[in-house]
């Protein structure tokens, strides 16, 4: 009971202070927390890239290999993402196979490096109908302090830009790196009392009734979108939300993708 | 499956004839499950859903339960022989997502306060498949939560626009699905609260304000038919 | 506690009417619901039937690809029953993996289509030991007032007369009718109180200690039986069953699916 | 597996030289686990099945709980190297089955009253299958549930009767069964109460009458040495 | 509660006699209790026995088929070990997946088979990377008294010598007898009150805290260990414990397993 | 994978340089992560790993409380990326024989009379695998239990021996546990308690002897690693 008193003063507060413009943590309402990236930090993994941005912190791994293509896209190589909320990287996390929460994660991630191209599954085949690169990317996330899906996604292609084709090991060839074609950026804002935030930290996640994630290319077009929560937004709520994230995709891939 | 036409619109008409903003053919049955508290079966296009409604009822591990008000519970779930190739029943990782958003989409419309404790059921069976399952599953629950007589704030009605050789349209079909460059599904409360959006693809900003304000219309045009079977079936006070 | 008193007081009057050889909805102990079967529902399965019994409504979907055969019947076409009480068609239904009542309800009806003979598993090979139909029989229950077992293999047979070859789909010549070579037809007969009844509705289920599902061939062989339930017959009980499931079957079979 | 035979029938003699009417040999010893608070182990023919009983005893998921009487539960698993085959050790669909019938066929027998809110639950284990492994289960079961004390109102005794070339025979073995044309297990309970009954294949409705008959021949004969088997172990009052 | 007492009560006794270096069935501290091993005993499986360890009661399968070589070692058959823990076995034990105690329990049996060399697995290969031999070896428990590794390993290393290559079944010649290079025995020594005893029954099991399982090759090396339960050990009790298993495993195979 | 090299060991000297009893490089850090109540990141060798404790804290399904103590959970988990070919997401029996010979090895260390119904979580990820990883999880646990102020009545802290071309080293890395001929991790506390004792392969009695003292030896150094780690966080009293 006392808990959720404590939880009520709380998030009185933020809404409070989202009416002034201001955050608990100090941040302007479009301020990301500091973002740092280490890639190559799992040399088993053919890329990998450790993303921290605030205190949440995200680890995701790379591995390629070579596979059968579906039939149904037999010159197209294939990509498949997973996300595991290991019950390390936060109290309500728990064991067990995934949940919707890591599922809508491990997607979203998934269509924003699909939907953009930053991979061309045609030059993932290796021969037709027999043999192409599976490309896994693997979301670990290592502390939860809110924002997985921006950190993910980050993570995701930082770590695909990291990584090799591993020709040597199968017999074919010298490794390469992989090619990789657009830079998407996730961005997420939370809309509270009104006003709209980026980069919620976990406090404010656990009070915002909508977030709403947005994933720009290279070219600001947008490549995905994903809405989530229990709340809604206005039309110009949404007009707003895709402005402020454009913004600050940009502003993300200039500083940590573009550099190489 | 075939191949890709070589063209989606022709002419301005699409493959199915139909004009760019101009939605699928609607069919709505409300109340056609005896044991459901609500029911809806409807057709969009080749499309045919059918929801039920279950609540409020008791829920049963007793630690889901909230002590205020109503837990709200969405399951999409696509029968086996709903699409092309035959879908191994039971959950997948699509079905998971779909029925996570499609539950939020319902969630700020339910009024939970009413229900302390209980859960409202909605379930969701996709019987044909041809793109917009989604959207054609929360425009069935939307009525069947009417015919459940579940105390709403609004109706969702929901609908999607995409981008197909280049242009922007409304409610695509499977080929514009699978050939099209963009597909975003979005669920409208009126006068104007989105409790669904969703994209992929490649739109620029322009043109996702285009799509965004189509999308809205099919709603407005959804709403419309969803209030008219509505009458149609309690008259025009709607259900007591 | 006053719901096990109303249960109680109903299942009391269902008794006392059975002893007058009556039921709670006028119908005659001989007698079945209303039927209504709608083949070719779902134009994406190659076959389909809608069968209502009075509110009982049960969707079955065939769907028919190529695949292995086993290795030990190398010459033959392979089918496969599927049954989900999903959760929209009764309260008491719940999501998760079949349970006991689902596996029941679909090897009972696949043993009904299976030992009847109904499909020659010889004409479903394409190519020995390589190729074969796989027939998918999907029984999807829409809602759940009573008597499952009859509905589902009504639905069964009606669907796989629908159901076409779809050779077209893998270049394998024209599309063709899947060929049916008998017409089994379940009946369930229900005890209470010493007497029988034939289609027992949801409120007869639930007080039935004892029910035996029969499917006759088109011979009136029997071709399957089940007891269910967990009441006894006598000897005597279980020859009157026959007589009385065989008279329905032949009417059903007749009605039904010997139009065409 | 070796291909079918040409005839299963010679000289109105089976192929391992039984008479069309007569059960395959039957071994039985019963309290043979000691943790178990009742056991039995028995050979029909090449089966090989253990029984054991636990209970009446408490019952875990709280929910499963009758509030005026046991419940009974039945589980039928194949070991793994019970068959040809290796059998991927769990539960399959089949066993399910098997569980299912297997467990009412005991439910009317078990006096479920003495013992609300408790679980009884019997455990049966193929380790060598041949054919009849669910009525072999069955007639474990029964002795077990005697063995453990559990008051019942009869012994439950199970047989099967099939059709091969053409002729019913009482309890087939694992040819007559796979090349036969009909199998029916039953379960019979003294004097004439069916408390399971399971056919497929083909039956006239005189060859079903016939073997209908036989199969309840088979019971009784079943439910004699069962009867010997607690004299046997118990002396002529059976257990106390 | 009262049950919580007479186990306390139970538990002190046996302390007490421990110190005595008594047990309270009368045994030695180093004393088994009777053993039979019964092989043959399926004959559906390619070989099998049961061993008796007092009231423990195992039965172990050996099923042997073709199957496909790992891709890492295309040259060498496969082992396969499994326990189940049926509810039949023990009050204790719960139907479903297995839980760590069976997992540790087939994963010890196997690694002391493996680790032996009790197999060649070189041998075990038919067709280089095509083909090889797959030895499933299945340990069902049918009564639990105690020492379950001790009696499954047993039955594991008595099943294999008793196991024929099934040749004929698969057209590849005449059986044979599954070639056997090695004998581990397993002896497993738990620590009470400071004092440590072999084959610990269900009592003494239930209050050790530690217990120690030692296998060993025909030459009296060690080949595997596994301490389990929430106690320790000092150095000086695992060299006693070695002493006293190597002893215990010359007497078991001896016994048992070189008769023929 | 590489084949086999011809000789593992080379004047004295292995793989990678070092010396027969020789650790692998470690380095420690505490306290790197934010939600978890203590935490611990370690490498040693090329092992990377990530430990994190949370607890006291309230134990769900409560029939899994004891009245009188905490119970202590361990999950070892390794992450789909950590070795050469990608594992699987989720437990598997290795893991779960793991977690289960991990927990033990610090149940007689934590003081859980402390906190009656109470759990303590341990969770381990292996996030690089490169042989020894159950024994660098146990000393990252260590510490991370000590981080989160957990009692204990000593540091836990892990090593292997094994056996390559015939001689007894200390820590095996890959290579050396893929081509060698005995591996043995065990866990010690001070002054000379077994914890976790395994072993597999092929030791005479003498090599055992020789084993078992040299990774006595190997726990002795990662202790003084570990004790200096805390020291240099919290200082030489330690963690009040």
């Amino acid at each position: 009971m006392s808990d959720n008193i404590v939880a009520e003063i709380k998030k009185e507060y933020i809404y409070d202070l989202a009416k002034r413009d201001e955050r608990a943590d100090g941040r302007a309402l479009d301020q990301y927390r500091n973002i740092s990236i280490e890639t190559g930090v799992i040399s088993k993994a053919e890329g990998s890239a450790r993303v921290q941005i605030g205190d949440t912190q995200v680890l995701v791994g790379v591995k390629i290999q070579p596979g059968e293509p579906f039939p149904d896209t037999p010159d197209k190589g294939v990509i498949i993402t997973n996300a595991e909320l290991i019950p390390l990287a936060s109290p309500t996390f728990e064991s067990g196979p995934p949940r919707e929460g890591a599922i809508e994660l491990a997607r979203v991630v998934d269509r924003g490096i699909r939907e953009s191209g930053a991979l061309d599954l045609a030059k993932l085949c290796i021969e037709e109908g027999v043999k192409v690169w599976m490309v896994f990317i693997d979301v670990h996330v290592l502390d939860y302090d809110g924002n997985l899906i921006d950190a993910a996604a980050l993570g995701a292609i930082a770590a695909l830009l990291n990584a090799k084709l591993p020709n040597e090991r199968y017999d074919m060839g010298k490794d390469a790196q992989l090619s990789v074609e657009d830079l998407p950026v996730a961005v997420t804002v939370a809309e509270i009392g009104g006003k709209l935030l980026v980069d919620p930290c976990l406090e404010e996640e656990q009070i915002t009734p909508t977030k709403l994630t947005m994933i720009f290319n290279k070219d600001d077009a947008v490549a995905g979108m994903q809405k989530s929560g229990t709340g809604m937004l206005t039309s110009e709520q949404v007009y707003q939300a895709i402005e402020m994230a454009s913004k600050k995709a940009k502003e993300i891939r200039k500083k940590f993708l573009e550099k190489g | 499956m075939k191949g890709k036409p070589e063209k989606l619109i022709v002419k301005g008409k699409r493959l199915d004839g139909r004009k760019l903003d101009e939605l699928r053919p609607v069919k709505i049955e409300i109340g056609v499950l005896k044991r459901a508290d609500g029911s809806c079966y409807l057709e969009i296009g080749n499309n045919k859903v059918m929801a039920a409604v279950y609540g409020p009822r008791e829920v049963h591990p007793r630690h889901v339960q909230e002590a205020t008000r109503a837990i709200v519970r969405y399951r999409y779930n696509m029968a086996s022989f709903s699409v092309e190739d035959r879908k191994r029943p039971g959950p997948d990782r699509r079905s998971i997502e779909i029925s996570k958003v499609s539950r939020e989409s319902f969630e700020p419309m339910v009024i939970k306060e009413c229900f302390p404790k209980a859960a409202v059921d909605i379930f969701v069976e996709i019987l044909q498949a041809d793109a917009g399952t989604r959207t054609a599953g929360i425009n069935a629950a939307s009525l069947a939560l009417a015919d459940a007589g579940i105390p709403m704030r609004g109706l969702v009605s929901s609908c999607a626009a995409g981008k197909v050789d280049g242009q922007i349209i409304l409610d695509p079909m499977k080929e514009e699905d699978n050939y099209g460059e963009a597909d975003m599904p979005i669920a409208m409360v009126a006068p104007d609260n989105v409790t669904l959006l969703q994209m992929d693809g490649h739109f620029t900003k322009d043109e996702f304000k285009q799509a965004f304000e189509l999308a809205k219309k099919g709603c407005a045009q959804i709403y419309e038919m969803q209030r008219q079977a509505l009458i149609a079936k309690y008259g025009a006070e709607g259900k007591q």
